[in-house]
């Protein structure tokens, strides 16, 4: 299975702006986070197709997320991922001192999940309260 | 069917204050100049929204009655050795003075969003200092303004329109007619693109081609737009020009222009991905112009370098006023994380990350910032307004965060009220609820009270007022 | 002598038997100290704060059961600022330089600044409106608009500060002389300052406008500042004031270059001696690291790059501007020595006390908390050849302090530190212990009758440092430098009552969009919106 | 919880018999403590005070202020020690035998630091908004260290036998930072004067240093370091003129520079 080794950005976009404001629960807000905005070349080569599900995977976690195709391409090697539960699975919480965790330019490595569902957030959360409990 | 005028904004830190909402027996049923994230809030903030103050009884929450959550949560705080109080950028400086004397009494951590938002920005400031001003400033005088890893078309979508390139000013007008002219040739070319494509069955993305040049619009005398960023955004298209920069190396670039304004020759012939010629031609640009500014983002703060990102950019700005007049801004994030900064130094000295434990303010960003403590898994409770690190925080801060008992006083359901153990619903501030915010300038501004909340839903500064009162009898200390 | 206290105020008599009795003999008593011009709150003084961690985390205040917490140093925290005052006898500050469109900060910190009555000066000298009226010669028209703007941002005094170099800054240009006309306005700074001086009469303020001058802080300004004096003589009436000099020290400088700079106090001494249309106050200088912090965008940009340490630029669109440098005033320097010697040199000069009152500018020239060491240098011959002693030669040889023997008594004291500056203020309440006036009274453990200021001036410094009480409205507030006692202040305003306000109401609307990026309606801030508000009512002639 | 020991320190203890010591006020989070409750303490034979030692057996990793403004006798730390280790201090000895967090030696004047296994970050740097560094005394790191070693050092010296992250010596206006591994970057930022030495691999040198010379050797306070090295300027962005060494022989990418001398 083809693998990329990428940088992962982090950031607002206005659909997530939107999203947001419906509601944390709303199905707008879940469609607007947990995407994952790749250059179509790279797509091409993980033989991902729009809205195949792909696994974001950091030294810190990982996600599986709905690739997109990038608006704005080329940025080749590059992905794009909204704000959101979903992100916050891979990001870097080191702060180096300065009391903020790297959210931008993340190095990681994506590779094409068709068959992994995208975790609803109910479930992110549980996840989360069984992983705190061991 | 009433319509009330001027109300502010209370989404993003650009806080428009013109907007008009129309109001039918207690229901916002329109709204008028907002942009899309702020008519969706006012249309739908209601639809998820907490109506009754939950306790988290045998794992689940379940409905009872405002003076057991304040007792529970003055009972939470009031015995916790290192408790967190965190959020505050969503609600009113009224609110955020409450915050402040809660945490002192409690002994408590008390930070801002900012920590993870520009943060690093106030360290640098701190460092080297800023040279700023009011919006309006720039409405009436830029004629060259940078927006560097930031993008107000998609964060702060009237922020162009209102205060820059597209807003009319006494010295400068705007440049909206030009934009016009120019998108029109871009449109046709990703036809031509799209066309090819179907053609050649194939995507054809020429390869980033790097100019030499700029383009000649960029040395006319009139208001010009500049966009340098990791990749292209939506306001990078509507730039007089867009400088693509290597992820991770805004530092380098920053204090390459450093040397290039003052004439200096650099021994490489690129940086961070950009020839130097290029670079030199911006160099003369900025040289070059009446009043120029950066707006930066936390593509700066958050990206490899952080504060010293932040550091150069503020010390370029510096430089740059021995040649002409140039200032800079940051682009904050929520409509009142200014205030929240702008309240914590008045009453404390420091702008977040303020540490109370040992009776007065202490701040050491990197020690006494949320993120760090709940990494190091220090805090033992957490006091969460209007915010939602659950759902933002990287999941280690998040799981230590849900792990203590967690206070949570927020109008809607989020992925934070959802993991908290007490939850108060609170009424909107700037919808239901009045008060002062500061808009990312600095220029404060009146919240608006438009429809009386649910009577289930108090203000913030109430529910505060009374946790406050609480912890005070149950600490029988005598003030 | 005994003085009765009813209901916050001073009364005739009061029935002993059921009145709590404060015994203060062998003690003096004074009003409640009062400061006409010292940085304390708002945009500027908070970015100020917000730049100088490493300025607080050496003077910190825990929390009791009584007080906040806070810090202090050069900007202390609000809660900080009100004890701080208070312990030394304060009970009345004004805080000078208040950006109007920043107006609602200014009072949100206002409000926490316990302890003193308060009132802050709206900056006026630079204001679109102001600039082009007066250029149109709409005097009346002008005053209007600045009774809105006093009853918009809840104003007390018309501040100005270096007329028309605060809108050049905008391009980063300033105006070099009191006929350099305005860039794009086509109006110099004379016209403006005789064209406020003029509106402050028709709105018949309580006090003058509150100039601080062209050329701050340049060698040879001093005749800048004599100039700026002459250019309202005529429009002073009898033996009132009409122009407020604000810490003259600043602009007291001889000399053509830093080398060169010298004291012009002494002449600037002859002119104030010879006419009564002047006030200043010293601005006086202490050898210690502060934050200096002025609406003078030029001028900061100046000290920026004579220090070269970090420096924050804030300009206000259409109204003015703003900036702070950290600065350490160096016994060994000889331009800060001198700028020490000045202030002092002023205000023994200058023969009349009520023309001249103690102010350090604070932050700008030392924090408050120096006040007691000023006293005693201006009670005691002894105290300032002793720091003399210390300072630079080349300041020392240069100073006109050893040529001065006059030393303040403890009378004169009290009428450069609150009585003097009450009467510019117009506040008829304040500043003196009659019969009608504000119960705010300062008692200071030394005994006139027994200590020679002169010799002893240690324990004169040491009783100003720590008031044995401070009584505030009425109320034992300071016990022996603690407080026992914590109060909300007054917030002072103008309420101005002219005759057009209609027109323009209708001229400002339609020109608010134009002018500031806020709407008309969110720019007013509602009375109800501060603490403790204490409107004056003024009625115009216009 | 974090705990806040500054009474850990000779110049307190000194001259005080077990009993006071035990008595000593701490913090642990919000809540004041003494010594003893959180430590056992033995009284060894009451040594002259130049000589005094504190033996810290055990994982004292939460307790910051260890050593703070000491000004003789010696810390061991037997583990791994809290933040602001020595912070301030003055003078005598601290030695680490497992890690050292962030902040240890900052604003230090004089004296010595000596952490056997990793540091944090901001290694002898100065407090925030101030600009004031370490300004004397060596901090002896065998192990890694983190971000902006040395920010803001005015005098002294900083070793590094491991690694080092980014920023080594951010704003040093003088002293030296000498770094047996690699740096992960940006050494030498905003340097006004003042020696960085890397003998490892640098991935790239600032746009704003301009290389003047290669050097066979560097003088490290003393000893000599066989290279060659590198020698670039800089940072010019800040019209400085601290100097650059980086090992030519780990660092071939930088070869380029070569056609300018």
């Amino acid at each position: 299975m083809p693998k990329l080794k990428v940088s992962v950005l982090t950031g607002r976009t206005i659909n997530q702006g939107r999203g947001k404001e419906y509601g944390k629960l709303s199905k707008e807000y879940l469609e607007s986070v947990t995407i994952c905005q790749m250059d179509p070349n790279d797509m091409k080569f993980l033989e991902v197709k729009e809205n195949t599900n792909v696994k974001v995977i950091t030294d810190f976690g990982s996600v599986v997320l709905k690739a997109v195709k990038s608006a704005r391409a080329p940025h080749p090697k590059v992905v794009f991922i909204p704000y959101g539960p979903w992100a916050s699975l891979v990001m870097n919480p080191k702060t180096h001192g300065t009391g903020m965790p790297s959210l931008k330019g993340i190095s990681a490595e994506i590779e094409p999940a068709p068959d992994e569902k995208v975790l609803s957030l109910q479930n992110l959360l549980i996840q989360f309260r069984k992983e705190e409990r061991t | 069917m009433t319509v009330v005028t001027g109300v502010t904004c209370p989404v993003c830190g650009t806080f428009c204050d013109d907007i008009e909402l129309v109001v039918k027996d207690n229901v916002i049923t329109d709204v008028r100049k907002a942009c899309a994230m702020g008519a969706a809030k006012f249309l739908n903030y209601a639809a998820h929204r907490n109506l009754k103050p939950l306790v988290r009884k045998n794992g689940e929450l379940v409905e009872t009655s405002m003076d057991e959550v304040v007792e529970r949560a003055a009972k939470i705080l009031a015995d916790a050795n290192y408790p967190i109080l965190y959020g505050w950028s969503n609600t009113s400086c009224e609110a955020i003075r409450v915050g402040l004397e809660l945490a002192e009494e409690v002994g408590g951590v008390i930070d801002n969003t900012s920590t993870v938002c520009h943060g690093p920005s106030i360290l640098s400031v701190q460092d080297v200092g800023i040279a700023s001003c009011t919006l309006g400033q720039l409405r009436h005088r830029a004629d060259l303004i940078f927006y560097w890893a930031s993008n107000p078309w998609s964060a702060h979508p009237r922020h162009i329109e209102r205060y820059t390139t597209f807003s009319e000013g006494r010295f400068q007008k705007s440049a909206w007619k030009g934009y016009l002219s120019s998108l029109r040739g871009v449109l046709s070319i990703k036809r031509l693109q799209r066309a090819a494509n179907l053609v050649l069955r194939r995507d054809v993305f020429a390869a980033p081609k790097i100019e030499r040049r700029l383009p000649y619009t960029m040395f006319q005398k009139k208001r010009k737009m500049v966009v340098v960023d990791v990749r292209k955004t939506r306001t990078a298209e509507a730039a007089d020009y867009f400088l693509q920069v290597e992820p991770n190396k805004d530092y380098e670039l920053l204090q390459a222009f450093r040397m290039l304004i003052r004439d200096e020759e650099l021994d490489v012939d690129e940086v961070a991905g950009v020839p130097v010629e290029i670079l030199e031609e911006v160099a003369d640009v900025m040289v070059g112009c009446e009043l120029g500014v950066f707006f930066f983002g936390v593509g700066l703060t958050m990206s490899e370098g952080k504060l010293r990102n932040v550091d150069a950019a503020l010390s370029l700005t510096r430089d740059l006023n021995q040649r002409t007049k140039f200032l800079i801004m940051p682009m904050r994030g929520h409509f009142n994380v200014t205030g929240a900064n702008v309240v914590f130094t008045w009453q404390t000295g420091y702008p977040y990350a303020i540490d109370f434990s040992h009776g007065y303010p202490r701040y050491n960003p990197g020690e006494t910032s949320v993120i760090d403590i709940l990494c190091r898994d220090e805090a033992d409770a957490g006091l969460i307004v209007a915010s939602d690190p659950v759902a933002h925080f990287p999941r280690m801060a998040a799981q230590n965060l849900v792990k203590n008992p967690l206070i949570a006083i927020d109008p809607e359901v989020t992925p934070t009220t959802l993991m908290a153990d007490v939850v108060f619903p609170s009424a909107f501030v700037g919808i239901e609820a009045e008060g002062t915010a500061y808009r990312m300038d600095h220029v404060p501004l009146p919240l608006k009270k438009i429809v009386g909340p649910p009577k289930t839903c108090l203000p913030d500064e109430e529910i505060l007022q009374r946790i406050l009162h609480k912890v005070r009898k149950l600490r029988g200390s005598q003030n | 002598m005994d003085i009765a206290i009813k209901d916050g105020k001073i009364v005739r008599k009061v029935e002993e038997k059921r009145a709590e009795v404060v015994d203060a003999s062998g003690m003096i008593v004074m009003p409640g100290g009062v400061d006409i011009h010292c940085h304390i709150a708002g945009a500027e003084v908070n970015s100020g704060r917000l730049l100088r961690p490493e300025d607080h985390v050496k003077d910190v205040e825990a929390k009791t059961a009584l007080t906040r917490s806070g810090v202090g140093y050069s900007i202390p925290s609000t809660f900080t600022t009100g004890y701080r005052y208070s312990r030394m006898g304060y009970t009345t500050v004004m805080n000078p330089s208040m950006p109007p469109l920043e107006a609602r900060h200014t009072h949100e910190e206002l409000d926490d600044t316990p302890m003193v009555d308060k009132a802050t000066y709206p900056l006026l000298g630079d204001w679109w409106f102001v600039l082009e009226h007066l250029r149109d010669g709409l005097i009346e028209e002008c005053a209007a608009h600045v009774a809105w703007m006093m009853s918009a941002t809840k104003g007390y005094a018309i501040k100005i500060v270096n007329p028309g170099g605060l809108e050049a800054w905008g391009f980063g240009r300033n105006v070099e002389s009191l006929d350099d006309p305005v860039p794009y306005f086509n109006i110099t700074p004379r016209e403006i300052l005789r064209g406020l001086c003029k509106v402050n009469k028709l709105l018949n303020l309580p006090h003058t406008i509150h100039v601080h001058t062209n050329n701050l802080g340049k060698p040879g300004n001093y005749l800048t500042a004599l100039e700026t004096m002459k250019r309202v003589e005529d429009l002073a009436e009898g033996n009132q004031p009409a122009i407020h000099i604000t810490h003259c020290q600043f602009s007291a400088f001889k000399g053509s270059d830093w080398r060169t700079m010298s004291s012009g106090a002494e002449e600037i001494a002859k002119y104030v001696n010879h006419h009564n249309h002047v006030t200043l106050d010293m601005g006086q200088v202490i050898f210690t690291d502060t934050t200096t912090m002025t609406a003078d965008g030029p001028f900061q940009y100046g000290l920026y790059n004579l220090t070269g340490n970090k420096w924050v630029n804030h300009d206000v669109e259409t109204e003015t501007s703003s900036g702070i440098v950290p600065f350490r005033y160096k016994r060994k320097s000889a331009v800060h020595a001198t700028q020490w010697s000045i202030g002092l040199e002023l205000a023994l000069l200058i023969k009349d006390p009520w023309k001249i009152y103690m102010t350090t500018d604070h932050p700008n020239g030392g924090p408050f908390t120096a006040y007691p060491k000023i006293i005693a240098w201006l009670m005691s011959q002894v105290a300032r050849k002793k720091t003399l002693s210390k300072i630079s030669k080349r300041a020392r040889q240069r100073s006109l302090l050893p040529s001065i023997d006059r030393e303040l008594s403890f009378y004169e004291v009290a009428v450069v530190t609150r009585a003097g500056q009450a009467k510019a203020l117009g506040l008829k309440q304040k500043g003196h212990l009659g019969v009608g006036a504000d119960a705010d009274v300062a008692v200071y453990n030394v005994n006139p009758e027994q200590v020679d200021p002169s010799k002893k001036y240690k324990t004169v410094r040491k009783a100003f440092k720590r008031a044995a009480y401070t009584i505030k409205g009425g109320e034992i507030v300071v016990k022996d430098g603690q407080i026992v006692r914590p109060v909300f202040g007054k917030t002072f305003w103008i309420d101005v009552k002219t005759s057009l306000p209609m027109e323009v109401n209708a001229d400002l609307k339609r020109k608010f969009r134009e002018y500031w990026t806020v709407e008309y309606e969110n720019y007013p801030i509602p009375n109800r919106f501060l603490h403790v508000p204490a409107p004056i009512p003024v009625k115009a002639e216009v | 919880m974090p705990v806040e020991a500054e009474c850990i320190s000779p110049d307190v203890f000194a001259e005080k018999s077990a009993d006071e010591i035990a008595m000593l006020q701490i913090w642990e989070g919000n809540r004041k403590r003494t010594l003893s409750d959180l430590f056992k303490i033995k009284h060894g034979a009451g040594s002259s005070s130049e000589k005094f030692t504190i033996r810290i057996c055990g994982d004292v990793s939460k307790v910051r202020k260890i050593g703070a403004k000491m000004s003789m006798g010696s810390i061991i730390v037997e583990g791994d020690a809290g933040m602001h280790l020595g912070e301030e201090m003055n003078g005598g000895v601290v030695t680490v035998t497992g890690n050292a967090d962030s902040w240890t030696g900052s604003m230090m004047k004089n004296g010595t630091i000596k952490v056997k296994g990793n540091a944090g970050d901001y290694i002898g740097a100065s407090y925030r908004g101030s600009t004031q560094g370490m300004s004397g005394g060596e901090i002896i790191i065998h192990g890694d260290a983190g971000y902006e070693v040395g920010c803001f050092m005015r005098k002294g010296l900083i070793k590094v036998y491991g690694d080092v992250g980014r920023f080594a010596g951010i704003h040093m206006r003088n002293g030296t930072i000498f770094i047996q591994g690699n740096s992960e970057g940006r050494a030498g930022a905003q340097m006004i004067d003042g020696k960085v030495v890397v003998c490892g691999h640098i991935p790239s040198v600032l746009p704003t240093f301009i290389i003047d010379d290669t050097r066979p050797k560097v003088k490290v306070n003393g000893e000599e370091v066989e290279g060659p090295f590198y020698l670039f300027i800089g940072d010019l962005a800040e019209e400085g003129s601290g100097k650059l060494f980086v090992s030519k022989a780990k660092n071939q990418h930088l070869s380029f520079y070569e056609k300018y001398l």
